[in-house]
């Protein structure tokens, strides 16, 4: 039953229809309700328990209990939603953009001291 | 005449005197001096032959002669009787007798016409068989002198017995030049007979069990096919009162003759089912070969089909001949794929080349001729070339395999380039190969033979593999291998780069030969015009693609001279262990890489073809032979 | 003379943008057969302008050398055929360019460089028999090999030769690289050669490789236009249209076939030649 | 100028990912994503890349494997790491085998976060990279020495007067 | 409800044998796993029938020599060699031994602390 | 060595998107001996258990593999859920097949454009991952992934799919599978992929007993079994019969692969149908004591997880045989004799993962 150029029906369809290709990066990227992209805080309702740190598996979150900072390096997040299901005051969430590729880490700071923005602190990672 | 006579004589006096010098340096003295000699008279008397056109025929009372030759037919069946009984071969016997004195009873009671003819002849042809038995021939005895003496000192197993040698050497060529000026048949048999027996003693100079195994075999064949020659005398003597080739050419429709003499041409020239007999003959020394492969021998065959050519068109005969040159040329073109050993894959090639002769000549027409007549030449002084070459690696490595030679261009540069030129002289487009393969195309679209259009269409293909494969091994190049100390020695020197130099010097002025020799010499053979076969347009673009091959390295090397390089190591998967001659392999050990030709052995494998091409060819020749015969009656 | 040298330099010149544009072109309709946008059109010249300008990794001298004789043979072997010269020479020119090639492949002493020749030989120990019974027919049918007078002819060769034309088809896919026969040097999917032939080639010595399969893809293709061409004007539209006939099917060859192992492509291609091409010039040998 | 901007090739390596990564990179070149629009191929050979895509950590067996493949790579060459994995060894990095990102070996140029680092995340980063890739063309055809060496000639020369 | 099986005790002297026993019966080899303990270590040979799963346990001291049975299953010099070169187990003629370089770890035999 | 080469094959090379070595010895391109050599991926994964908190280890468990890594996590969750017997609800138990079914669909897909693309065949690569991305595209939608999913934890699943999200799915199966077969089609009757499969690789039933090969490589060697006729998941109330072919070749496992992807849309439907109102997950308590074997069968063929734990939260050990594992050494068997041109395609027809064996 082996056919020669089996495929041409399905090949000729495509070249007469439209290609499938995203526009991306011009476009949108495609993205799903439930998309896990970066880890998010409500640095407000964060009591700085350090459970989301403790239970981490990638070791992402740093807390500092004392000083009341909490701290993620985006490129170490492994995107597992384990610190966004633990988190008891419901302080975390998953955004559904992600974090942009770089020459070099980003590790973002909330909290103490006093300013409540976030600060954003581009750390060589030969340094770190 | 004295020249010819020179010719002819002066190999067996050389020889008779190299038989009783034991000393190396005498001999050495002997063989240059004599080679000089008879390179130089060669030289003189063909380029004079040549450029007067002359056509010398010589009538003389050849009494005597013919009685020291029918001494001489008798000892040799005295010697092959002795041997035979020695080693239990008594088929050999068998034929030897028969033919013998089929010809004597023949010389005694059967000959006629006995002082009207010619004996003694030569015109072009003969000239350019002579400059190359003598050019080429006599290289090869210089290059043996060296040769021999690291033989020896490698193979300590065999008894040296090189005055033997270089007396058969001398005898050899003493006889083809014998071969190439008789006239008459009966002469040129005996001649005949000498060079099988020579070869046959040649091949068993070492005494091992195969090399005398191998040594039968050459000889049984060729008898086999002296036994048609002695034949075919037999009958065009008393049927057609023909003695001499000149009158068997001028003679038309003697076709069962001619058939006969063709199947003694194909013997001796080791076309199909008697193929054997000459990929036995490798196991002598590499002069033996070379001399064997090139200019001898099987040149003989060749030189008597090419000869009687024009007697083939259109006939059973041709067509026999042809078949069997065209089959031969594919299938063992095919076969020196799955070969590894280069004198195997010479051999082969000697085979196939010779098979594209053979086609040329039974094609029958002048432009086949011509094709075949260029080639003969080509070949001649490129396989003599590749089997000294050859054997120098040998002697240098210890090994004649090609898989041994990989990167022979770093290791053995000046022998790497010598066997490059003879592997492009061989088959690389512009050189020898491809003007013979274009004239029999054309030739034999004409003629509208088209299984041989098919034959040579395939087989060119196949030939250019298994040398490109070799051309590619000479030339890979790993890092750090080093340049190996040379010890070849000074007169396989000589002979290397005397041939290197003529290969290419042939090559370029090629349309000279062609024009000045080859061509007027079918025209006088086919006594007819012959038409342009390939244009002078063609020719100067051949030769620019010549130039073009030699001036790359020194147009690149200016090219590039400004390009930014840097060296690095091969890709091996990421595991190179420094160098590129390894990898890490799976036990975490280094281990080194090896790369191999293909070698296709189920597919081109001998075992594969090589039978079948035996059944299938002596098939061809018996029904053509059968038929030719029936068709007389 | 004058005339020979004209059309050479046209050759030479014009031969790269043609082919170049081609292969741009090939690589979008390849893209727009398997439902993606592909790259643009002229993406070939990006390629190679980019391997001109990097660094070149060599693991040997010999093999620039070689690689350039490959290149020159081929654009000798291009001006041979459109100058109108012999067409046997054109073949041997080819045959040698190709030599070029693999030798330089297998003078850098690496597995996949090496393996890739062979496939490479291989290759053109399949193809060249096609080859020459092409030339063979075009001989029979025009009485000359000289492709100046093949192009004059009153009937054009295809009417003599449609099985040789047929057989040159399918040696053309080997001779293009496309699939089902891309043993040696796949340009798309990956191989178990790597990158066969080319594996060793690095910056612009890659890019004279590229640059010379343009010249050569644009001399094959006028192989196809040669069966076309007759001494009427008209004809050369014709063959006009049916190198890019022919050009869609090898895309369209190329998209729809898997690689074959090699003693299938010997196999297959020898049998074709043999009957294809063998027949067709039997039954002219007979009409003749 | 910009000879490598609308054709950069690409070879993938994968180091130690779990291949989340790795089905990732190959989604980029599938009819969806078709990286190739930007004229980017995956050759598999690097001798003909410009830039190194590597997924996962690195581990003592692919050490030298790495290194040597970024060697074979002609000037100039751009490494994107991608997934968390090629950054620190992501969730492995306490693994007894796992030494680290892809920077313990070679130097890297553009990270690509994820785990599973999303397709759209790696075109991200090869458009990154291949800006840095006209970066350094043009230092390499300035001063004859590739970008990456001369920043490390200089960081050593650093470190030497600093001690 | 969850699949059953048989865990059984074994001998190290009678590993070999069983392992003949089991490919005579058509049995194939599922897995071999190595856990450390205390004294020593703790192997499971694991074998299947069709849908049927037995384990043959080995308790041996850390200096045990244990006999391969990768004449028997082929397949087991994977295993054998994994733990031989992770645990440090003492295994004895595997017909491709890889020598302590199936995984090319700088710290040897990390599970035996 | 005479007319052989060594070659070494692996561990960069384009057609292995994963490293894998062989020492090739060649004759021609005839392989005559190869020596497979893994450990470039090995990170030693299975010894963190004793640094991670067991529940937390699901993340490090799913990335065993990023290819069924739903297939992993789940696994380790039923083998600590079997030491901690607990009973996880049904719904859950429900989820968790479908899931495996999809990334089973999603991994032959995979794997079928692979095939495609070691034997050249580019723009089949290209439709098969186009297809592909439809059920990626599911995944996100149902996990928020596309290849990771972290949705398993010990004692049930983390994310619920509604009614409306389950039978969209159906639907877009249903549409999808007509594609299937015009494309899988192609696999098994085109010509050209036909002299690459047919005949290549043969594995009797007796050598694959002997070399304990499993999955899709073993039911094409005419032994039938498959692990979801165990009791794992939802598989108990599922109607599944082991796709078996005989000639165990190349062409065979391709043929067990194609039926098993539409047996997956069949398991889906089954699934949707039955599945139960209710919670997706329970509290697990407690510390996991004692050992467990679980075995599932993944895209691959069976997988075995063997978990022991010591009353704390570490365990004391965790070992996955994976179904790779099992095959590799069939690859001593199946490439003697073969041409180089089928070693990616040798390589390809046990579907390695090798992330998973080397973990
Ligand atoms: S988990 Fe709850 S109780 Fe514990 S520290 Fe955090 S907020 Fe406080
Ligand atoms: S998150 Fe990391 S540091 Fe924290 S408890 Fe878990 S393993 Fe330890
Ligand atoms: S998502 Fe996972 S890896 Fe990322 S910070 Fe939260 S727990 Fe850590
Ligand atoms: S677990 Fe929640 S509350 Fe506690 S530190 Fe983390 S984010 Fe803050
Ligand atoms: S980053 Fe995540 S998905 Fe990528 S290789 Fe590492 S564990 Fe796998
Ligand atoms: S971290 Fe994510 S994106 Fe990166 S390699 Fe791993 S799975 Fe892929
Ligand atoms: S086979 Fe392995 S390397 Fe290849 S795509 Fe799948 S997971 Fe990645
Ligand atoms: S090897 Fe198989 S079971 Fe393991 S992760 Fe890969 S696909 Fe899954």
């Amino acid at each position: 039953m082996a056919t020669l150029m089996r495929f041409t029906k399905t090949v000729m369809k495509n070249l007469f229809s439209k290609p499938v290709t995203t526009a991306y990066p011009a476009g949108p990227a495609k993205v799903q309700e439930r998309t896990r992209g970066q880890v998010s805080i409500d640095i407000d309702k964060c009591v700085y328990c350090t459970l989301c740190a403790m239970r981490c598996p990638a070791n992402a979150i740093k807390v500092d209990r004392n000083n009341k900072i909490w701290e993620i390096d985006r490129f170490g997040c492994i995107q597992c939603a384990n610190c966004v299901n633990v988190c008891a005051k419901n302080a975390l969430s998953m955004d559904q953009h992600y974090t942009s590729p770089a020459a070099k880490s980003v590790i973002v700071t909330y909290g103490a001291p006093k300013q409540e923005s976030e600060k954003e602190q581009a750390e060589n990672k030969s340094e770190k | 005449m004295s020249f010819i006579a020179f010719l002819i004589c002066f190999p067996f006096i050389v020889a008779a005197l190299l038989f009783l010098t034991k000393n190396d340096t005498i001999r050495r003295v002997i063989v240059i001096l004599s080679a000089i000699a008879i390179t130089a008279v060669a030289l003189i008397f063909s380029i004079s032959g040549i450029v007067n056109n002359a056509c010398l025929e010589y009538l003389e009372d050849t009494h005597t002669i013919d009685q020291i030759m029918i001494i001489g037919e008798l000892a040799i069946l005295l010697l092959i009787i002795i041997t035979s009984l020695k080693y239990k071969k008594y088929f050999v016997i068998l034929l030897a007798i028969t033919q013998t004195s089929l010809i004597i009873w023949f010389e005694e009671f059967g000959y006629k016409s006995h002082e009207k003819i010619v004996h003694i002849f030569s015109d072009r042809f003969t000239n350019i068989m002579c400059l190359v038995i003598a050019v080429v021939g006599c290289m090869i005895c210089v290059y043996a002198l060296g040769y021999m003496k690291d033989y020896h000192k490698h193979h300590k197993e065999y008894v040296d017995r090189r005055p033997m040698f270089f007396t058969l050497l001398f005898v050899f060529l003493g006889a083809m030049f014998g071969l190439v000026f008789s006239n008459n048949l009966i002469w040129m048999y005996f001649f005949w007979e000498i060079t099988s027996v020579c070869s046959y003693l040649l091949i068993g100079y070492t005494k091992t069990n195969i090399a005398i195994n191998n040594s039968f075999k050459a000889l049984w064949m060729n008898l086999l096919g002296g036994l048609g020659f002695a034949i075919a005398i037999v009958y065009l003597g008393f049927n057609h009162d023909i003695v001499s080739l000149q009158q068997l050419v001028a003679s038309h429709g003697t076709l069962i003759a001619v058939s006969l003499l063709a199947f003694a041409g194909l013997t001796k020239s080791a076309q199909m089912p008697f193929s054997g007999w000459l990929l036995g003959a490798m196991v002598a020394p590499t002069p033996t070969s070379a001399l064997l492969h090139s200019a001898t021998m099987v040149n003989a065959g060749v030189y008597l089909l090419l000869r009687l050519s024009p007697l083939m068109e259109g006939n059973l005969a041709g067509i026999m001949v042809s078949l069997i040159g065209g089959f031969t040329f594919f299938a063992t073109s095919m076969i020196a794929i799955s070969q590894s050993d280069a004198k195997k894959v010479l051999a082969y090639s000697t085979i196939s080349n010779l098979g594209l002769i053979t086609a040329c000549a039974g094609g029958g027409n002048a432009e086949t001729t011509w094709a075949g007549i260029l080639l003969l030449i080509f070949h001649a002084v490129s396989k003599s070339l590749l089997f000294q070459s050859v054997g120098a690696v040998e002697n240098e490595t210890g090994s004649r395999d090609i898989e041994d030679m990989h990167g022979l261009i770093v290791r053995y540069p000046h022998l790497a380039y010598i066997m490059l030129i003879g592997i492009c002289g061989m088959f690389l487009a512009p050189f020898g190969m491809l003007i013979s393969k274009w004239a029999a195309l054309k030739a034999f679209i004409d003629t509208g033979n088209m299984i041989l259009v098919l034959l040579i269409a395939f087989g060119s293909a196949t030939t250019m593999f298994y040398w490109t494969k070799w051309l590619a091994k000479l030339i890979s190049v790993s890092h750090r291998s080093k340049i190996h100390p040379d010890r070849t020695e000074s007169t396989e020197w000589f002979s290397l780069i005397s041939h290197a130099v003529l290969v290419v010097v042939l090559c370029l002025v090629f349309p000279f030969v062609s024009m000045g020799l080859v061509e007027p010499l079918v025209t006088e053979m086919f006594e007819l015009d012959i038409p342009v076969i390939i244009s002078k347009g063609n020719m100067i673009i051949m030769i620019i693609m010549l130039c073009m091959i030699i001036i790359l390295p020194v147009a690149v090397r200016i090219l590039t001279s400004k390009t930014r390089y840097k060296k690095e190591i091969s890709y091996m998967g990421g595991i190179n262990t420094g160098d590129d001659r390894g990898f890490v392999d799976s036990f975490g050990d280094h281990k080194d890489m090896y790369l191999s030709n293909w070698y296709m052995n189920d597919y081109f494998g001998e075992h594969k073809i090589f039978n079948i091409s035996l059944w299938l060819s002596s098939g061809i020749i018996i029904i053509l032979m059968v038929l030719t015969i029936g068709g007389a009656f | 003379m004058l005339e020979v040298i004209l059309r050479g330099l046209v050759f030479i010149i014009a031969a790269p943008f043609v082919g170049g544009l081609l292969s741009g072109i090939d690589r979008k309709i390849t893209a727009r057969m398997q439902g993606r946008r592909g790259p643009s059109i002229f993406q070939s010249f990006y390629d190679v302008r980019k391997l001109l300008s990097k660094q070149v990794l060599i693991v040997n001298s010999l093999q620039h050398m070689l690689v350039w004789g490959f290149l020159i043979f081929v654009v000798f072997t291009g001006v041979l055929f459109f100058a109108g010269e012999d067409i046997l020479l054109v073949i041997f020119s080819l045959t040698t360019a190709v030599m070029f090639m693999v030798m330089a492949s297998y003078s850098v002493n690496s597995p996949f460089s090496a393996m890739g020749s062979q496939r490479e030989l291989i290759q053109m120990m399949s193809y060249e028999p096609m080859l020459l019974i092409s030339a063979v027919g075009f001989y029979m049918a025009t009485g000359t090999f000289n492709i100046k007078g093949i192009m004059q002819a009153n009937i054009p060769a295809i009417v003599y030769l449609p099985g040789v034309f047929a057989g040159f088809l399918y040696i053309l896919t080997v001779k293009l690289g496309k699939s089902p026969f891309d043993l040696s040097n796949s340009h798309h999917a990956h191989q178990e050669m790597v990158k066969g032939i080319t594996t060793e080639m690095s910056g612009s010595v890659f890019a004279l490789i590229e640059i010379a399969h343009w010249y050569e893809n644009v001399f094959l293709l006028g192989i196809v236009g040669l069966f076309i061409v007759s001494n009427q004007w008209w004809s050369w539209i014709i063959a006009g249209i049916v190198i890019l006939i022919t050009f869609f099917l090898e895309i369209l060859i190329d998209n729809t076939s898997a690689r074959v192992k090699w003693d299938v492509m010997l196999k297959t291609v020898w049998a074709i030649t043999l009957v294809v091409g063998g027949i067709n010039i039997f039954i002219l040998d007979i009409i003749r | 100028m910009a000879k490598l901007k609308k054709s950069p090739w690409i070879i993938h390596y994968d180091g130690s990912s779990c291949n989340g990564c790795d089905i990732e990179v190959l989604a980029c070149l599938t009819p969806l994503y078709d990286v190739e629009r930007f004229g980017v191929i995956n050759t598999g050979n690097p001798k003909h890349a410009d830039i190194l895509l590597i997924t996962g950590g690195i581990n003592a067996q692919n050490k030298k494997v790495v290194e040597q493949i970024y060697q074979q790579m002609p000037e100039p060459k751009v490494v994107v790491a991608v997934g968390i994995c090629a950054y620190n060894g992501g969730i492995f990095k306490e693994c007894y085998n796992i030494l680290g990102g892809v920077d313990k070996v070679i130097p890297v140029d553009i990270y690509v976060p994820g785990c599973a680092a999303r397709p759209e995340s790696i075109i991200d980063g090869v458009v990154q990279a291949v800006d840095l890739l006209e970066m350094k063309q043009d230092y390499f055809e300035k001063n004859g020495i590739s970008y990456n060496k001369a920043m490390k000639n200089k960081n050593e020369s650093n470190k030497e007067n600093e001690s | 409800m969850r699949e059953e099986y048989k865990i059984i005790e074994l001998q190290p002297e009678r590993l070999v044998d069983t392992a003949m026993r089991l490919k005579r019966d058509l049995y194939r080899l599922v897995q071999i796993c190595a856990v450390r303990i205390e004294s020593g270590y703790e192997l499971t040979y694991s074998f299947a029938k069709e849908y049927e799963f037995l384990n043959y346990r080995l308790v041996i001291n850390e200096d045990v020599v244990v006999t391969s049975i990768s004449g028997v299953f082929e397949t087991a010099f994977l295993y054998e060699n994994e733990m031989k070169d992770l645990f440090g187990v003492n295994i004895d003629l595997i017909n491709l031994d890889y020598k302590g370089n199936l995984y090319r770890i700088e710290k040897p035999t990390p599970y035996k602390e | 060595m005479g007319n052989r080469s060594i070659v070494p094959f692996g561990p960069q090379h384009p057609v292995l998107p994963e490293p894998i070595h062989l020492d090739l010895v060649v004759e021609d391109e005839k392989v005559v001996e190869a020596i497979p050599s893994i450990g470039f991926i090995h990170r030693g994964l299975e010894h963190i258990v004793k640094k991670k908190d067991f529940n937390d280890y699901v993340y490090v468990a799913e990335r065993v593999c990023g290819i069924c890594s739903f297939m992993h996590g789940m696994s380790y969750c039923e083998a600590v859920e079997r030491v901690m017997d607990v009973d996880i609800p049904e719904r859950a138990k429900y989820l968790r097949t479908i899931w495996c079914e999809m990334s089973r669909i999603h991994s032959h897909m995979l794997w079928l454009g692979l095939l495609a693309d070691a034997f050249g065949f580019e723009s089949l690569f290209y439709q098969c991952w186009r297809m592909r991305e439809k059920i990626l595209d599911m995944f996100e939608m149902s996990t928020g992934g596309r290849v990771i999913f972290s949705v398993n934890k010990v004692g049930g699943v983390l994310r619920d799919m509604d009614h409306e999200m389950l039978s969209n799915f159906i639907k877009q199966f249903d549409d999808m599978e007509k594609d299937i077969i015009e494309l899988t089609n192609v696999f098994l009757e085109d010509y050209t992929v036909n002299t690459r499969l047919r005949d290549v690789g043969i594995l009797t039933k007796e050598q694959g007993l002997e070399l304990g090969v499993v999955g899709p490589m073993m039911r094409a060697s005419g032994i039938a079994f498959d692990t979801r006729k165990l009791k794992y998941a939802a598989y108990e109330w599922i109607d599944v019969e082991p796709v078996v072919a005989t000639e165990g070749d190349c062409y065979a496992r391709t043929y067990v692969r194609i039926k098993e992807i539409f047996q997956a849309f069949d398991i889906i439907r089954q699934a949707v149908k039955q599945i139960p109102d209710g919670e997706i997950a329970i509290k697990a308590k407690g510390m996991p004591n004692g050992e467990a074997f679980v075995r599932v069968e993944q895209p691959r063929g069976e997988a075995i997880y063997y978990v022991k734990g010591n009353g704390t939260k570490f365990l004391d050990r965790f070992r996955v045989r994976t179904p790779t594992f099992a095959n590799i050494p069939s690859l001593l068997e199946t490439t003697k004799g073969a041409q180089l041109a089928d070693v990616p395609i040798l390589i390809l027809t046990i579907d390695p993962c090798i992330s998973c064996t080397e973990r």
